[in-house]
């Protein structure tokens, strides 16, 4: 299905193929709004659906008393960024409650290797 | 004497058969690319994964006499073959979606707009291209190095323009490692001090019900709509359905581990094996890497404009930085978002903000490639 | 102008090739199907692992215009290539080796009468599916059902009667689930409290030797009686020998994960990828639904009742419960013996002895398959 | 090899596999007693083969005086079988010594990876 | 009375189609040949990784009447395919290149010389073997058995003499595994006690850049030189560069677990395939056996031979017991230098001495099949 | 490319073979001393760069002073030398201060995993 393509000016392409992009997208926020909205599991104590910069996890992700880093000059703000991000995400790892263990899962197979295991003696 | 004879004659038909004896001077500097690749892949630590078996690739395809393109079947032919028929990409992508969180964009789904906006760098590089003499088809390819997505650029240019797939690569992949040192001047350059201040309120909880219902959702959509991606957004959604499943983590696992290593090894050197000295050492490699840079730089001003819009729409809750992790390179753009914040404000953390957008590039990407095909094949 | 036209004219052929204008009734009865098999695997937990790339594979082959079935090679035909030359379910069955223990079995050998006794409902199927109007192939692989294992109902639908390898694997998948609630209201009608309360004596240990040597004699006996499983049937014993010998444990662990994860995602889409409207939405589907029930209740009444012919032959040291575990269904047959046993008289674990029955019960399908190919292939 | 089937009447069909499934199966029960038989690692201290329910490992599967489990009413039965089953699991898993390394083995190339660690310094 | 008949008469064609009917002297002769194969690998744990496949593909096989070698594509023959095209070796030293450590080779590349020594043994069967009637090809692809390395003699046997693949592979195999057994004799032979007793001076340490750059050029060097194994070559350095970059180790880890685990199946299984009672069953096989040991003696003495002139041109540094470990077979070869070693003067550690000649002869071996390819293909 | 053997004497192919595998492997020895040579991060302190045989991590891998083992007669020479060679081994992996993380790396891809542990909450 070799199309020949209706026009050659190149910022008409690029208009024609931005505008569908945009059409799609933003059909996806309907969607994803759609979703949310239809959802039978969301928390019936949120004020109001169109508030949905509300925050719930907040104090998780951003412990907001914290005291800025001091940066010294010199260093390379990647490294700083890099740095922070690290202890970051090693003290959220800290509250990670349960870990998923990744290879195996609740259902028939695993069932059969525990009882394999158990099965050998 | 017959044994000195045989013996200079064996040596002689050795010789003759070498590489060296047909080596030719595209070959050396095509070799001298690939060795400059694998720097930049091992030292310069540009996307390894990928960039390192294509300089690898690169440079076996350029020893004369191997038979690698011969007519009989050879392990390096059955790995081209994945990349002819795009076989390896969508593989990569269930791997992808295995790997991605889409509670961000979930959470806040205007981000979208973000992811939009970015592929702007998509269609000014596609424009630039025609300018410059290339055709539509090619256009389209090269401009895709903007959506920073090497699988989707390595699928549209196999469908696309075959002949420019090691140079669409290469920039592909290479921008994407350098999204680092692109997007902060940019983004210094486009942004007031204060909208960098900007302190997002916090990200809503997304529910296991719309991380499931969101892949199959937008896999009917968008398929629908533009069916030359179904393969791709398909298998990308079928892998972060194993993932927020629940109940498929052994497939999740394999997704992202073992299958996408072995794809990724054959993907690269296959897509190495592409760079021979004819397509590659010509005047064309060298404003695709000039279009590839317009093209990032594009992507970046585009999601930091719309970033500064829905900032102004939303009466300043939007922090435009976030605009520019709408390239996608996830999560190394979102990475830059945050950073760029951090430096304007201490403290302001805005990693999670950005990585909305950041998903929705991957998603945009994925949409602007169906639309050129769409349009285009 | 011409901008305007252009504009008008491009998002007309876009929305052509798409797949909303191709889309049929059918299409959207499919999707729908996939969406409920999604639904049954992700959220009622029916064997996600499998039903859960079946159902995305279902979903994917009804989005019109995608190529999949064209006549270029691309990344669905690649995967449907495995499947329609037999190449995943023995791949499979060298992972389902590796994780097999036939120590129970080698221990009590007579529980493969079990094992033979609960194919029965194969039979009863297939020659109920004779009187509903399939034809003897077709009745073969529907039939199969009964055998309660996936990778053989494929196997043999694909050679069998490859149109109704959808509905087939549905059906195998669904009811292999549905064990827990299928099975027990038949235990507690064919059997009595007394023989439920029975306990039954420890088995014996079984040495390395047996453990090794069994996966190779049967393998030998089994393939020269019946060759066409001989790929199955080796594939599986292979696996197991992996597992056994004690120094292959790398090679039993890849089978058992990389390998057999890999090649469940490509099986499970490569299935669903059969299911286009033409072939699933029949009357045929129902009847094969309604016969893969009877099937499976038919081998569960056929085990429960050899069952009760050992409990009296051994003077009551065989529970009869152990029998309905001969349906195969590793291991969720073993667990509702132990349940219903334990539910009649608390403390007495039947799990063990039912694994004798349950892995009998994979070599019955076999050779089940086997011989329905050697009398009609 | 395309055969015409020797008759259409389904019950004589059924009964020809199922006859043929149980031979196979009979035939297999015969060759595991055979193996057994021939087994040169069998422990002598058995009394006789033919006594093959004769427990060896019982005391590790089936802790025969433990209380029956205490079942409560409006407890669904696949819940309290899932969870002794578990605890089951679990207790002989304790007592498991040695747990199989998988992913390595004995041989030339688990050597050849530990040297290398040991190699590298 | 129909029934009777019926059933008789399908008795009787399952029994004509069963492989008892169609089983041949030879088959039953390979079985055999199978099992005792069987038993070298698991309880002799001869290469049980390699053995034991191509002894159950020996096995299966055998076996009359599987549609294995038919027309229909199947899963025996897409494996079979791998072998025909030489598509699996290239991947096994993919693995094989992500586990070896070249240090010890850089740090004293004067062992290359052993290395290269120990290749005596492949021309020596070479000579040996069209001395005693076989063709030049056929006397190629049986001398690589003295050069101890499986995939290599695998390729080169495709290459050149496929109907003897079977019979070299398992010769290989075997001897790689009675290498503890055939060497020391020798060795003692070779060499006297004082020179036993050297004890060598340490390695030096060796920079990651010679780690990195060595696969490069090397895999430059040689593929210009031979292209013929540049595909194995190339793969070896690959994977050696997975593991040596430090940004790469997701692709290392992969290359030396999941994905060599996977082809090893294959190419075991695939490789036993091969082995036919019209090909195995002749004088040629026991010829072929009897010149692979002389190959590994001679490459052994080789190795000894260019140790003790090492020994004498360095004044002592060298201890000559290394010489025999460029044998490769890696890592058991340089072991045994250890042990010699050790009884000769206890606390003579030579392992990691040893280890230079041991990788040393991987690399030749693969020269070595080069120079023959380029010589006779 | 098949060509016709320029002799039938095994001895001359033998010979031929031979030589250019030593030339091979021979080329690579003085790559390897070129690689050496031109290793722009290789310590300063080494006097000569033909001093090839100089130990630098000598005390690691070959603990000079150590008594050497008693080995009992009648004990296997292949079980001494492999449990020496075990305890070597752990020996020096008890020395190994950093542990490759295999399957993951410092790159994208792993930060990406990292973070959406995190981000899960
Ligand atoms: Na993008
Ligand atoms: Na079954
Ligand atoms: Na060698």
């Amino acid at each position: 299905m070799e199309h020949s393509p209706v026009t050659t000016n190149p910022l008409i392409i690029m208009m024609i193929n931005m505008t569908v992009v945009f059409i799609v997208l933003i059909s996806l926020i309907y969607l994803i709004k759609l979703i949310h909205f239809l959802d039978p599991t969301k928390k019936p104590a949120k004020p109001q659906v169109t508030d949905e910069e509300e925050p719930l996890v907040a104090v998780k992700s951003e412990p907001a008393p914290a005291p800025p880093p001091v940066i010294e000059e010199g260093i390379k703000p990647e490294v700083i960024a890099s740095i922070s991000a690290a202890i970051t995400a090693y003290g959220f790892a800290g509250q990670v409650k349960a870990v998923r263990i990744v290879n195996h899962e609740g259902t028939a197979w695993r069932a059969s290797a525990k009882f394999n295991t158990l099965q050998r003696k | 004497m017959e044994a000195l004879n045989a013996f200079s004659v064996s040596l002689q038909a050795v010789w003759n058969d070498s590489g060296f004896s047909a080596f030719t001077m595209g070959n050396g500097i095509m070799i001298l690319v690939g060795l400059l690749l694998l720097y930049m892949a091992f030292v310069k630590e540009f996307e390894p994964l990928l960039l390192g078996p294509i300089a690898f690739g690169c440079i076996l395809a350029n020893f004369p006499n191997t038979g690698f393109f011969g007519e009989e079947m050879n392990v390096m032919k059955a790995i081209n073959y994945g990349i002819t028929y795009e076989i390896f990409p969508p593989l990569i992508f269930l791997g992808i979606g295995a790997m991605t969180d889409f509670s961000p964009l979930l959470a806040r789904p205007s981000t979208l707009l973000l992811g939009a906006a970015a592929q702007v760098g998509v269609f000014v590089a596609l424009g630039g291209a025609m300018l410059v003499g290339f055709d539509v088809h090619e256009a389209a390819a090269i401009g895709i190095i903007g959506g920073a997505d090497g699988p989707t650029s390595i699928y549209l240019s196999t469908k696309l323009a075959p002949h420019l797939l090691g140079a669409i690569a290469v920039a592909a992949y290479s921008y994407m490692s350098l999204v680092p040192l692109i997007q902060p001047p940019i983004m210094k350059l486009m942004t007031s001090q204060a909208e960098r201040e900007i302190v997002m309120t916090e990200l809503r909880e997304v529910t296991k019900f719309e991380r499931v219902v969101f892949p199959i959702v937008s896999t009917i959509f968008i398929s629908l709509l533009l069916p030359p991606i179904a393969a791709l957004l398909g298998c990308l959604m079928l892998g972060n359905l194993f993932r927020e499943s629940g109940v498929t983590d052994r497939l999740s696992d394999t997704a992202q581990n073992a299958l996408i290593n072995i794809v990724t090894i054959f993907l690269g050197t296959g897509t190495g094996m592409t760079m021979s000295a004819e397509s590659f050492l010509r005047t064309d490699t060298l404003l695709i890497i000039g279009l590839g840079l317009v093209a990032f730089m594009g992507g970046t001003a585009g999601g930091l404009l719309f970033g500064k819009i829905m900032c102004k729409m939303t009466g300043g809750a939007i922090n435009p930085l976030i605009g520019s992790a709408g390239v996608s390179a996830v999560p190394m753009a979102a990475r830059v978002s945050q950073l760029v914040g951090m430096k304007s404000k201490p403290g302001n953390y805005l990693l999670m903000h950005a990585m909305g957008p950041n998903v929705a590039g991957v998603i945009g990407t994925a949409v602007a490639a169906g639309t050129m095909l769409a349009m285009l094949k």
